[in-house]
């Protein structure tokens, strides 16, 4: 597979498998571009950040001469610092809070990161339970994905057949960890489950997921408001929409995590359209593919006490270096580098895949209309609480 | 003139205090087919109820019109509520006002001060929204219009009484001009009530065409915008009824008058069950898609006034 | 019409009770060997200072380096309710707004309108414009962006009106430790689950709970 | 007939009081005016005696407004010498007067337009249609005279007199496919804004009036009628599509004059087909109630764009005022065809008459009625959007406030008048006119009948009071809501730019972008109008023939020329007058 990029994080570029430094700096703001000046009778209708049709806050400046959207440019209004001067384990619950829906794929690419800085690696068992952890997260994300779509076509029945599987998902995480978004689960020292991962409850899920995917696949209305809408440029894409066109990506190849995904045997979905409908296609076939995954990890209910870490608390004082982390987040790529100087974390860096979608996201918006917005939106998956966080 | 005074008071109080429990029972029960126990069917009494006891926020360049707009739009129901049978099958007090095509002129006055009440706000959303139903406005105004129409022809009176009358008749019910103007008039009543596939009342400011003109408003002016929504709803869903689906079982005298009420309740739910069926099994168009709704209601119209001469 | 069987066929799913609440989402109680007052929020290494003395609800994350001297009573009616407002009884509208969340106090609030909770058999809804609502919700830290925004939202609202401060972070800051939001209504938890929330909601209108 | 003399007399002094002192000029044809409203009151015979009325009015308050607006020395004696040839053309009886005061009416217009012209051709497309519009009426006029050895109006056993002048009356009515001479000399020309009024408002109701003139003296029922009802029908139609995606709102008033000329044209097609003489005699007050109510409120939504500073909708600069804010509610109302106005009554009447000819044709031919009015429908529908997207974009957003009181007042009664006008049309309607005790409405209706039976009823009183009466019962009822000020609720961020009047009809340049030919590019949308990128093409080849001539022939500057013309036109005029 040939080396691609993602994204830019921090100064850096980071590409499938190395880190760059950028020499040259180029524009990566959030905005669609489509001719120059503004013309006669148009103006920025401002869209957000406090919205109730969108979950989090954001604020959108479409430009715009009446439906019809010119530029848009995302600001991400709530911009949160975390400081990196804490303990370890502090900084790691600041991590879990970066994004509370993909925390498990947070923690994962920043432990990892840590870990291959320190060049260790934890046993087995908790790799599976990150992995399973990760699958997890993302049958929640793709089904909550999928009712958000629903709801906003007013698509009730499935919208509320749907938001009930999101509830029973998060019932079967909250029995099985503790916690329903995974906080508190993951620490330096392996992870805490409370009780056995309920399989046959979250099949039941899935197979009734299916049931409804089928159902609002067949609905000529629902896919008439996907179809066309929000297409991408194959070549920056990533997560999701990069498989939706049709591209072998995904970080669960070629990521830190490949190797148990090779093992277990892990099939990459993807689809033929490039817009919110491929995207729509490629999360409904991972829902199955992820619980196939997690049906074949077999993580027990027990907390790991992992000796790995002694090594490192030994010579905390004098280790400088720093590491990479990569996962396949629900919605793509996710990457921590962590760097160490004389035992203390010096820098964290973080591309979020929010923060590349937003880009795929702001560029798919030109010649789109008002009303396909959230369609758009919604269709990557994007959250901003990964895209407006700032380690200092 | 003292039993119809008493019939009108029966027909326009049944109207007002009425109608919001149809939308009560209408969402209840697309709550339970959403898997949801879902509110108390007189949720919307308990929503104005709050309302009109709440202070009203005016946008701070905001004239009187959007404060007392409101009251003028409910007024203009109100009115119309004498004119078409809503739920008594004869004419009433201050019936002649205005014919059928005068109702269809109040309706669109309705709409206008609504839109001016709403845009007084100056919000870009409410423009939004305004932009869109202007936008739609055209066919809908002529599809009320011809439809309304289509039975005058048939009767050779615009007199809304006469012609549920003469629907009535069986051979003139399933007459081709009077299926075509009952499908027609249907979709249209989808259209104005905000209902799928049209428009979904969902939490999306972008999607938003009627919701728009109500984005601003609170307290007692917003109470009666939602009140007339419900009259509105009412009105055009019981002429539907009375003229076009069911022109059937409406009792005379002032003791008549109280049936009526409860055979409205009867024919209702018929209404509410199809629309219950509707919204839960369709999605929402995409927005340029709801023309076609619209002009495809407008063409049935049409054929139906041409065939209803021809 | 499809649809609409379906609806049909899987009936209502709405719990009648309170059901399977995730444990690290209610009341910690001390259940330790030693003295409480032994423990402090020191000795447990607890990063937000939630304990001693007792567990104070506003605080804590749940990060769990206080097991097994607390633990999870499963008690999920943590909300405090400061001010109640009979006039919603019947009619609530909450305006939810995030000033800084990591998502999941929003995911979590968006998920007591799922069939098993269903809010709307309370008569509380959510709506699109601060104008329509009764209450104003507020999660996250008060980010910079957002203050303004929070600031008009509330002068947006006509009276009577409510504020409900909803996680840890809005009521103390949680783990960023930055301000706390005055509230009439506080809801604890990182986030709190949907079973909490709704008693909050509940209660701040005059009803007994859920 | 003294009343008639004494308005004559000061209307014709007025030019010349204006060519002294432009404030005299305004004052004497102000009065004249009103004496000419006395007369068409006070000599009331049949529906023809409205136009005096409506013509007075609009230029009683149109002459009283410029008091305060004019600010060229030129524009008072040429707006008053063009009123002057509008009194002649509607009070004579005889075929060459009436064509004389028609050029009288119009050379002074060409001059306006010249004086202000931005573009060449705005000034020649104007005049050439103008004069082909004179050259048609003359046609016809002579064609009577041939057929009736008379020069004096009078009735005809044919109809192809009145075949031939009709066209030429459209042209100047602006009739599709002839719209741009409505609002191209209005837009391009730039005409000032009591100028504009009476070209767009008066002078196009002695159109009307010589069609309907000529249409009462043709025999009756005719099939040509039936082009003429559908003509005006995509008229309307097509009128009020181009208004509604216009952005310039002199244009957006014009475009809504093609499609109120569209409607009166119809309501004249109906009278000549009707089947029955009751049909006939409703939908002739009709016309009159039509005009009525098209030249009041056109007349104050011109008067409302001379208190803009910039008359693109975009970004207009309006004086924000109260009077004037109610006055361009009230009028834009009657414009959109809501009832209680004048302008409710006339549309209302129009809908009815058509469908009661398609239900008394009750043939093939009843397609023709019963496809006009879907579209008229239509049209209406696009009206009422056009006329709230004016008054939105004229006085809800973007406005400055001002202390001027005289010219908002002019607009408020204007308002007042067409408002309180919808219940004066009982007067027009009097053999209409019914009652119902039993039913709470003892008098104050207005029955539209094609025979002895009514087919529909409204009553305008009713409307102006009943709802008002209801909204004060609610207030009483539930009482006065506690207001509190905020500013408006933006999502959360202040509201920095607000909507535009072009975003606000951009959805149908997208859903009808097939008819508009829109075209998405770098700048912007664009969207053709395809009867004015017709003309267009026409007028270019009209303006290099007339280059080429005056270049060739007059070796001097083209705006001698004109003025030659227009001299030549005045004296011919003068000549064939005495």
């Amino acid at each position: 597979m040939k080396t691609r990029l993602i994204g830019e994080m921090g100064g850096y570029l980071l590409y499938s498998d190395h880190l760059e430094e950028i020499k040259t700096t180029k524009n990566t703001s959030n905005t669609s571009q489509e001719g120059s000046g503004r013309p006669v009778g148009s103006l920025i209708f401002q869209y957000g950040p406090a919205t109730g049709g969108l979950i989090e806050s954001v604020g959108m400046n479409i430009e715009t001469f009446g439906e019809y959207i010119r530029t848009i440019s995302v600001e991400p209004y709530k911009m949160r610092t975390i400081s990196i001067s804490r303990s370890i384990e502090d900084l790691l619950l600041s991590v879990e809070r970066v994004n509370g829906n993909f925390a498990a794929s947070h923690v994962t690419a920043f432990l990892t990161a840590l870990e291959n800085a320190y060049g260790v690696t934890p046993p087995r068992d908790v790799i599976l339970g990150r992995v399973a952890q990760i699958e997890l997260e993302r049958i929640r994300n793709h089904l909550l994905v999928t009712q958000r779509l629903t709801e906003h076509a007013g698509f009730s029945v499935p919208s509320a057949n749907l938001l009930y599987l999101v509830e029973e998902v998060n019932r079967v995480i909250g029995r099985a960890f503790g916690h329903r978004y995974f906080y508190g689960v993951n620490t330096l020292r392996g992870f805490r489950m409370d009780w056995q991962l309920d399989l046959p409850t979250l099949k039941n899920i899935v197979d009734e997921f299916q049931e409804v995917y089928r159902g609002i696949l067949d609905n000529r209305v629902f896919i008439d408001r996907l179809q066309g809408n929000g297409l991408v440029s194959i070549d920056d894409s990533i997560g999701p929409a990069a498989r939706a066109a049709g591209l072998m990506y995904d970080a669960r190849l070629d990521g830190d995590l490949a190797e148990v995904y090779g093992e277990i045997g892990f099939n990459i979905s993807r689809a033929d359209s490039s817009d919110a409908f491929g995207r729509l296609l490629v999360r409904g076939q991972e829902v199955s593919e992820s619980l196939r995954l997690i049906g074949k990890l077999n993580i027990r209910a027990q907390e790991y006490e992992a000796g790995w870490l002694d090594a490192w608390e030994k010579d905390i004082k004098g280790f400088t270096g720093g590491g990479l982390g990569r996962v396949e987040s629900p919605s793509g790529d996710l990457a921590y580098y962590v760097g160490i100087h004389k035992g203390t974390i010096s820098k964290v860096l973080l591309l979020p895949p929010s923060k590349v979608n937003l880009r795929l996201f702001c560029s798919s918006m030109t010649g789109n209309v008002f009303t396909d917005l959230p369609f758009n939106w919604e269709s990557f998956g994007i959250w901003m609480s990964e895209v407006g966080v700032e380690f200092v | 003139m003292i039993d119809q005074m008493v019939e009108a008071l029966i027909q326009v109080l049944g109207t007002i205090l009425v109608a919001p429990l149809y939308s009560g029972i209408a969402e209840k029960l697309k709550g339970v087919v959403s898997l949801r126990r879902a509110q108390s069917v007189l949720q919307p009494y308990y929503d104005l109820f709050k309302l009109l006891k709440k202070e009203t926020v005016v946008p701070s360049s905001a004239s009187e019109l959007f404060v007392y707009g409101p009251y003028f739009t409910f007024g203009v129901y109100v009115l119309i509520s004498f004119v078409i049978p809503v739920v008594y099958p004869r004419p009433v007090f201050l019936t002649p006002t205005v014919d059928f095509l005068g109702g269809a002129l109040l309706f669109s006055l309705v709409s206008f001060v609504k839109v001016l009440s709403a845009m007084d706000s100056k919000s870009n959303y409410v423009a939004l929204g305004v932009s869109r139903a202007a936008s739609f406005g055209f066919l809908a105004e002529a599809t009320l219009i011809t439809v309304f129409f289509a039975v005058a022809i048939s009767t050779g009176t615009n007199n809304p009484y006469v012609e549920s009358a003469y629907a009535s008749n069986p051979s003139h019910y399933l007459a081709l001009d009077h299926l075509l103007a009952t499908v027609s008039f249907f979709m249209l009543w989808l259209f104005e009530t905000g209902k799928l596939p049209v428009e979904s009342q969902g939490l999306s400011e972008m999607g938003m065409i009627d919701d728009s003109l109500t984005y601003e408003h609170s307290g007692k002016p917003l109470a009666l915008l939602k009140w007339g929504g419900y009259i509105k709803a009412y009105l055009l869903g019981s002429v539907w009824l009375n003229v076009f689906l069911l022109p059937w079982g409406g009792q005379v005298g002032v003791l008549g008058a109280f049936f009526d009420i409860g055979l409205m309740f009867a024919k209702w739910m018929i209404l509410i069950a199809i629309v219950l069926v509707a919204e839960t099994s369709l999605a929402k168009l995409r927005l340029f898609k709801i023309q076609d709704h619209l002009a495809i209601a407008f063409v049935l119209s049409v054929f139906s006034l041409l065939f209803s001469v021809i | 019409m499809n649809w609409f069987l379906k609806g049909v066929r899987k009936g209502v799913r709405t719990e009648k009770t309170p059901s399977d609440v995730a444990p690290w989402s209610t009341e910690l109680q001390f259940k330790g060997i030693e003295e409480e007052s032994g423990v402090t929020s020191e000795s447990l290494r607890c990063p937000t200072s939630a304990i001693g003395p007792g567990w104070i609800a506003e605080r804590c994350v749940y990060c769990r380096r206080c097991y097994p001297h607390y633990q999870p009573t499963g008690n999920h009616r943590m909300g405090v309710v400061k001010r109640v407002e009979k006039r919603f009884q019947r009619s609530f509208y909450l305006y939810p707004i995030d000033v800084g969340t990591c998502g999941a106090c929003n995911t979590e609030l968006r998920l007591i309108a799922s069939p098993q909770h269903d809010l709307t058999r309370f008569g509380i809804f959510f709506t699109n414009t601060p104008r329509h609502a009764d209450a104003l919700i507020v999660m996250g830290i008060m980010t910079k962006g957002m203050r303004e925004a929070f600031r008009r939202a509330y002068e947006a609202m006509p009276e009577p009106k409510l504020v409900i401060a909803l996680g840890a972070c809005a009521i103390s800051g949680g783990i960023f430790q930055t301000e706390k939001i005055e509230a009439d209504v506080v809801i604890p938890g990182c986030p709190p689950s949907p079973y909490t929330i709704l008693d909050a909601l509940i209660r701040a209108k005059g009803g007994r709970g859920w | 007939m003294v009343a008639l003399i004494v308005a004559l007399l000061m209307l014709g002094l007025s030019p010349v009081a204006a060519l002294i002192n432009r404030r005299s000029g305004y004052i004497a044809c102000s009065a004249g005016s009103a004496v000419f409203v006395y007369y068409g009151m006070t000599n009331y015979s049949n529906e023809l005696s409205l136009f005096y009325v409506a013509a007075g009015l609009v230029w009683l308050f149109t002459s009283v407004y410029s008091l305060y607006y004019d600010h060229h020395r030129w524009l008072g004696p040429l707006y008053t010498s063009s009123i002057l040839g509008m009194a002649i053309a509607l009070t004579t009886n005889n075929l060459l007067v009436f064509l004389a005061g028609y050029e009288i009416m119009t050379i002074p217009a060409y001059v306006t337009i010249g004086l202000y012209k931005k573009t060449d051709y705005s000034a020649f497309v104007f005049m050439g249609f103008g004069e082909l519009s004179t050259i048609l009426i003359l046609a016809g006029f002579l064609y009577s005279y041939v057929v009736t050895g008379s020069l004096s109006f009078s009735p005809l056993t044919t109809i192809t007199p009145f075949m031939i002048a009709a066209f030429g009356f459209m042209v100047k009515m602006g009739i599709l496919p002839f719209m741009v001479t409505e609002w191209l000399p209005i837009a391009h020309g730039n005409a000032p804004s009591n100028v504009s009024a009476i070209l767009s408002a008066s002078m196009t109701l002695v159109a009307v009036y010589g069609l309907t003139k000529m249409a009462l003296l043709t025999p009756r029922p005719d099939l040509f009628g039936f082009i003429l009802l559908g003509v005006g029908g995509f008229s309307v139609f097509f009128g009020a599509f181009y208004a509604y995606v216009s952005d310039h709102a002199k244009v957006l008033l014009g475009f809504s004059t093609v499609e109120n000329n569209g409607a009166i044209l119809t309501s004249i097609g109906v009278y000549l087909t009707a089947p029955t003489h009751t049909l006939a005699s409703f939908s002739l007050i009709t016309i009159a109630v039509y005009v009525l109510a098209h030249s009041l409120a056109k007349t104050g939504l011109f008067l409302d764009t001379g208190m803009m500073e910039n008359e693109s909708l975009i970004l207009p600069r309006i004086l924000k005022n109260r009077l004037s804010d109610v006055g361009g509610v009230l009028l834009a109302s009657s414009m959109s065809g809501l009832l209680p106005t004048l302008g409710g009554v006339a549309t209302w009447a129009l809908l009815e008459s058509l469908f009661m000819e398609a239900y008394t044709l009750h043939s093939a031919l009843s397609i023709i009625p019963i496809v006009t009015g879907s579209i008229i429908a239509m049209g209406e529908g696009f009206a009422t959007s056009t006329m709230l997207k004016f008054i939105i974009f004229a006085h809800i957003f973007n406005k400055r406030s001002s202390n001027e009181k005289t010219r908002p007042l002019i607009l408020l009664l204007l308002g007042l008048l067409i408002l309180a006008g919808g219940s004066a049309t009982y007067i027009f309607y009097r053999p209409f006119l019914a009652g119902n005790p039993a039913l709470g409405l003892p008098f104050g209706l207005i029955a539209s009948e094609f025979s002895s039976q009514a087919f529909g009823a409204i009553s305008p009183l009713y409307v102006l009071i009943l709802p008002s009466l209801i909204g004060a019962l609610v207030i009483a009822v539930f009482g006065k809501p506690r207001i509190r000020r905020s500013e408006v609720w933006n999502s959360g961020a202040p509201l920095n730019e607000a909507y535009t009047s072009f975003a606000y009809s951009n959805n149908i340049r997208l859903m009808l972008g097939k008819l508009l030919l829109t075209h998405i590019g770098r700048d912007g949308v664009k969207v053709v109008d395809v009867f004015w990128s017709l003309t267009h093409t026409v007028a270019k080849l009209f303006v290099s023939f007339s280059r080429h001539f005056s270049r060739t022939y007059m070796n001097s500057r083209l705006s001698w020329y004109v003025i030659y013309m227009i001299l030549a036109l005045i004296v011919f005029t003068v000549v064939v007058v005495a």
